[in-house]
């Protein structure tokens, strides 16, 4: 789900990057505001670098397999650093990859990033009440997981029908975005039980993993 | 784990030997500038500018095409459709299908500069080391918290890359075969991920505690790593010259 | 080799093997390794001498450039599942992924299609042969190193391999820690092949030794005689062993 | 004490430590201990005995619950940074966190607010008393176990502490590595802590030992009495080394 060079107009590429910008400053001062920024930098980073490698993971969908894109649960665990991880993840990935693009660098992170951030606020809401329990933190993880790749899709056609080539149909265009955003629903689900189960495995096995939210 | 981008940074051209901070900014101007077009009589123009670029950089062409195989499918799915999809005049009809002619036009520049910019953008990475392109964004004022996480993610991520290399091994020697869909099976790769997630976690905290003990966050790093001669803002010069004589060309034209 | 051993099968049969890493250069270069039942066989040789890839090879996990492995009279085949192999990592972590130490032993019987008693049974008896019964209920992830090898160990024994490989079980273990690995190793009656530079061990528990080195088995007999053999150590990077010094401090 | 030694001041001394991690438990419970300038201090002990934790205490990572640790009469303050005290980590690739063994070996002189020229004379100083020289511009991540190992050493030398701590230096070595690091520790001038399971190093190594177990002192004096003493090693889970035990197997 990245959008490669060559595709969206200069000044798409262009807002993508200028959009960037106030979102990164916004984090940056969630994060100064933090007990002690400087010794989540590495904890950010480190975990930028797990959460990339994590992506490799072979999911099987029969008959082939597919790898996750994890924003919500990447949102869950790092916070107000998820929206820099996502432009590092992404900027990673256009480099020793060619996946997604340099031009879209900008556009991409939004369309990975805003839906983090959302999942990060989902996912707080679990301990709302009380300190949540297994099954809670489940279900929030679930919820914070399928949101944020469902958000994610629907940026992600939306930019791609509106500023490719040289206009649709609007019939063209309303049944494209309908059936990708219907084939989108199984890989909601699948987002959404990963990031339910890891989240539970953390709540169980390291509990301050999940402090931040 | 950088998967060979930096496979060639010894070849010592021109676009080697540029200075990274500079060349960063020059081939980002072109790269943008390419995008910019969208008159089908620039593409010569610049299919011939990538193609010095490339030739200047000494690169194989081997490296350009296994790069350009990650990216395929998306564009193939593009020349694939958006002819059929997108645009009113009709040029020609495949038993129900009518071939419209914006959307060849489309795909002939979607294409087009598809691959210029991946081009340049393997020039850009492919002659300097991954580290020291990292350090160029630094020195040109890159937040220092994007810098230095991206540095650590960077020097850790072929660390991380060995536990989900050898986790999945012992998986695997233990019969783990996790090729149907199952709630047990997807249980068990969200164990995976999470004990990934689990142990970064844990080296991190140790490498916060060696960080301090050797004075992080004490003084800011000296910078100067790089020093510019003349002929890097010549060239600089050049190609911000060749970026606006593309804008201009799509301007005027 | 004497006609009485020609009757039993070996446990592993190695002939010219060969192997070469993607990038190209030769890593094991035509090895023969014999392995009966019952023979405890210590690995030892310098860093990247190529025991490691050898282990792999021997699972399945790498396929030869050239020759044949035989584990119990069938071929290895490359990303075969064989449960009558067992390999114990150099780093517990990479073993240790469930969220607690039952689930952990577990995991490979329950791969292997046995029923839910069966696997039970089969936990219980592997942690309780290496002694660490009472973790059962603990999440792997909250273990001490010395605990930490032995439940990975646990994970391996529960599927009842015929042939145990360990890669450096000595590693990261403190004196206590590697005392009971030792007395575990000593009491195990099954046949393995263990990689070790800590070479006391290896002369504890091991009745044949094979040194490798640049990916060449440069020698292989009775530890003692391998091990107290100076010029052969020392042409391969190892030291003799302090327990076969002859000593200048008296006591 | 002698009169004599009153005079010099001592390079680390500790009063009444205790500390407790945020947990509960208790981890080391009034440890004292003084350290004199040229001493090179074994510290022994099994896992879990409290020795890395004493080890960040010293550096001022943890806080002390009680007591106070004085390093060349100054106060050790938490979260202040004493290039006088380098530790060397148990896992070099917790310590080598610069993507490239110059900017790893340069971040200490750096933070200490050193010229270029100067952070680049200390580089390449603490690289060639490690004998590394050769990898200055190697990524840290492709460096061999014996290599990182050498290159963390560097990076805590180029701080030019007068008080170096070793955690465990020697794990994962193989025995030209380890015996590298002995050459180097050996040769090495400053006044050193080192922590060790591998008590031949300590031996050959250190002119004092500490033993400590659950957070407290038990032995502290000269390192062939206190590890030649069976009842007292074997009471706090080591064991004597085999070059201090008499031979059953004649050469
Ligand atoms: N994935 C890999 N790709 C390329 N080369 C490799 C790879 N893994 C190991 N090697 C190389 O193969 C050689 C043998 O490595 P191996 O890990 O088998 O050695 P080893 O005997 O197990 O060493 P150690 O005692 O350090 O565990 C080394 O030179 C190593 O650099
Ligand atoms: N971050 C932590 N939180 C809570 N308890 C801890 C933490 N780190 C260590 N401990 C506990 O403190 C005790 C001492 O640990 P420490 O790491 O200092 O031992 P050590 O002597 O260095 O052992 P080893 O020989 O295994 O390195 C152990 O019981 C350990 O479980
Ligand atoms: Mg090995
Ligand atoms: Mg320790």
């Amino acid at each position: 789900m990245h959008i490669p060079d060559g595709i969206l107009p200069a000044a798409v590429c262009g807002a993508g990057y200028a959009a960037t910008v106030p979102i990164i400053w916004y984090s940056v001062r969630k994060i100064n505001q933090e007990a002690n920024p400087r010794e989540s930098i590495p904890k950010a980073a480190i975990l930028t670098a797990a959460f990339f490698v994590v992506s490799w993971i072979h999911i099987p969908v029969p008959p082939t397999s597919v790898h996750l894109v994890l924003n919500g649960l990447l949102g869950a665990v790092l916070g107000y650093y998820a929206f820099p991880a996502i432009l590092i993840g992404l900027f990673f990935q256009a480099v020793m990859f060619q996946h997604g693009g340099l031009t879209t660098l900008g556009v991409n992170a939004i369309v990975m990033g805003v839906p983090a951030l959302l999942a990060y606020h989902i996912f707080r809401l679990r301990n709302i009440r009380r300190e949540a329990g297994r099954i809670t933190t489940g279900i929030f993880g679930f919820l914070a997981g399928s949101c944020a790749i469902g958000l994610s899709a629907g940026l992600f056609l939306v930019i791609l029908v509106s500023f490719i080539g040289a206009g649709f149909d609007v019939e063209v265009e309303r049944a494209a975005i309908y059936t990708l955003a219907v084939a989108h629903v199984p890989l909601m689900f699948i987002e959404g039980t990963f990031t339910a189960l890891v989240t539970v495995f953390l709540h169980r096995v390291r509990p301050r993993m999940l402090d931040y939210a | 784990m950088n998967f060979g981008i930096d496979e060639y940074i010894h070849l010592g051209s021109p676009f080697h030997r540029w200075d990274p901070r500079f060349k960063l900014i020059g081939l980002m101007a072109l790269i943008f500038a390419f995008s910019f077009v969208q008159d089908l009589r620039m593409l010569p123009a610049m299919v011939l500018v990538t193609a010095l670029v490339y030739g200047i950089s000494r690169l194989p062409v081997s490296f350009m095409l296994t790069r350009l195989r990650y990216q395929s499918f998306f564009l193939l799915a593009v020349v694939v459709l958006l002819p059929f999809l997108s645009g009113q005049t009709v040029v020609a009809s495949i038993g129900p299908l009518d071939l419209r002619q914006e959307g060849l036009v489309a795909v002939l520049l979607i294409a087009t500069r598809f691959l210029c910019i991946l081009t340049v953008g393997l020039v850009m990475f492919g002659t300097a080391s991954f580290l020291t392109t990292l350090k160029a964004m630094r020195a040109l004022g890159l937040p220092a918290i994007l810098t230095d996480m991206a540095l650590l993610a960077f020097r850790y991520l072929d660390e991380i890359g060995g536990y989900l290399h050898r986790m999945e091994t012992a998986m695997r020697l233990r019969g783990f075969r996790g090729r149907r869909l199952s709630p047990h099976g997807l249980g068990v790769l969200a164990w995976l991920g999470g004990s990934i997630l689990v142990r970064s976690y844990e080296r991190s905290e140790w490498v916060y505690k060696a960080m301090i003990t050797r004075g992080y966050g004490h003084a800011k790093p000296a910078r100067g790593e790089f020093q510019a001669c003349t002929a890097d803002v010549v060239a600089l010069g050049l190609t911000l010259l060749i970026v606006a004589g593309f804008v201009a060309g799509e301007v005027l034209i | 080799m004497s006609s009485e051993e020609l009757v039993v099968e070996p446990v592993l049969k190695i002939s010219g093997l060969c192997f070469s890493y993607p990038d190209g250069n030769q890593v094991l270069g035509d090895v023969n390794l014999e392995v009966m039942p019952g023979e405890q066989v210590g690995l030892i040789g310098p860093n990247g001498a190529g025991k490691t890839t050898l282990f792999l090879e021997i699972c399945g996990v790498l396929k030869p450039s050239d020759g044949d492995i035989v584990v119990l009279g069938k071929p290895v085949l490359n990303g075969d599942f064989r449960p009558d192999v067992g390999l114990v990592f150099q780093n517990p972590d990479d073993q240790l992924f469930c969220p607690s130490v039952r689930d952990d032993v577990a995991f490979g019987p329950q791969n292997m299609g046995l029923s839910n008693d069966e696997v039970e049974a089969r936990v219980t008896e592997a942690l309780s042969a290496v002694g660490a019964s009472k973790l059962v209920d603990r999440p792997s992830h909250h273990l001490s190193e010395g605990e930490k090898r032995m439940v990975s160990i646990a994970g391996v024994l529960a599927m009842r391999p015929r042939l145990v490989i360990y890669d450096e079980p000595g590693a990261n273990l403190d004196i206590r820690s590697r005392r009971r690995l030792i007395r575990l190793l000593q009491a195990s009656a099954e046949t393995f092949l263990v990689a070790s530079h800590d070479l006391e061990l290896v002369l504890e528990v091991c009745n044949r030794v094979v040194l490798i080195d640049r990916g060449r088995i440069v020698a292989d007999g009775n530890p003692r005689e391998i091990m107290g053999n100076d010029r052969l150590m020392e042409a391969h990077g190892q030291e003799k062993p302090h327990s076969l010094i002859p000593h200048q401090i008296p006591h």
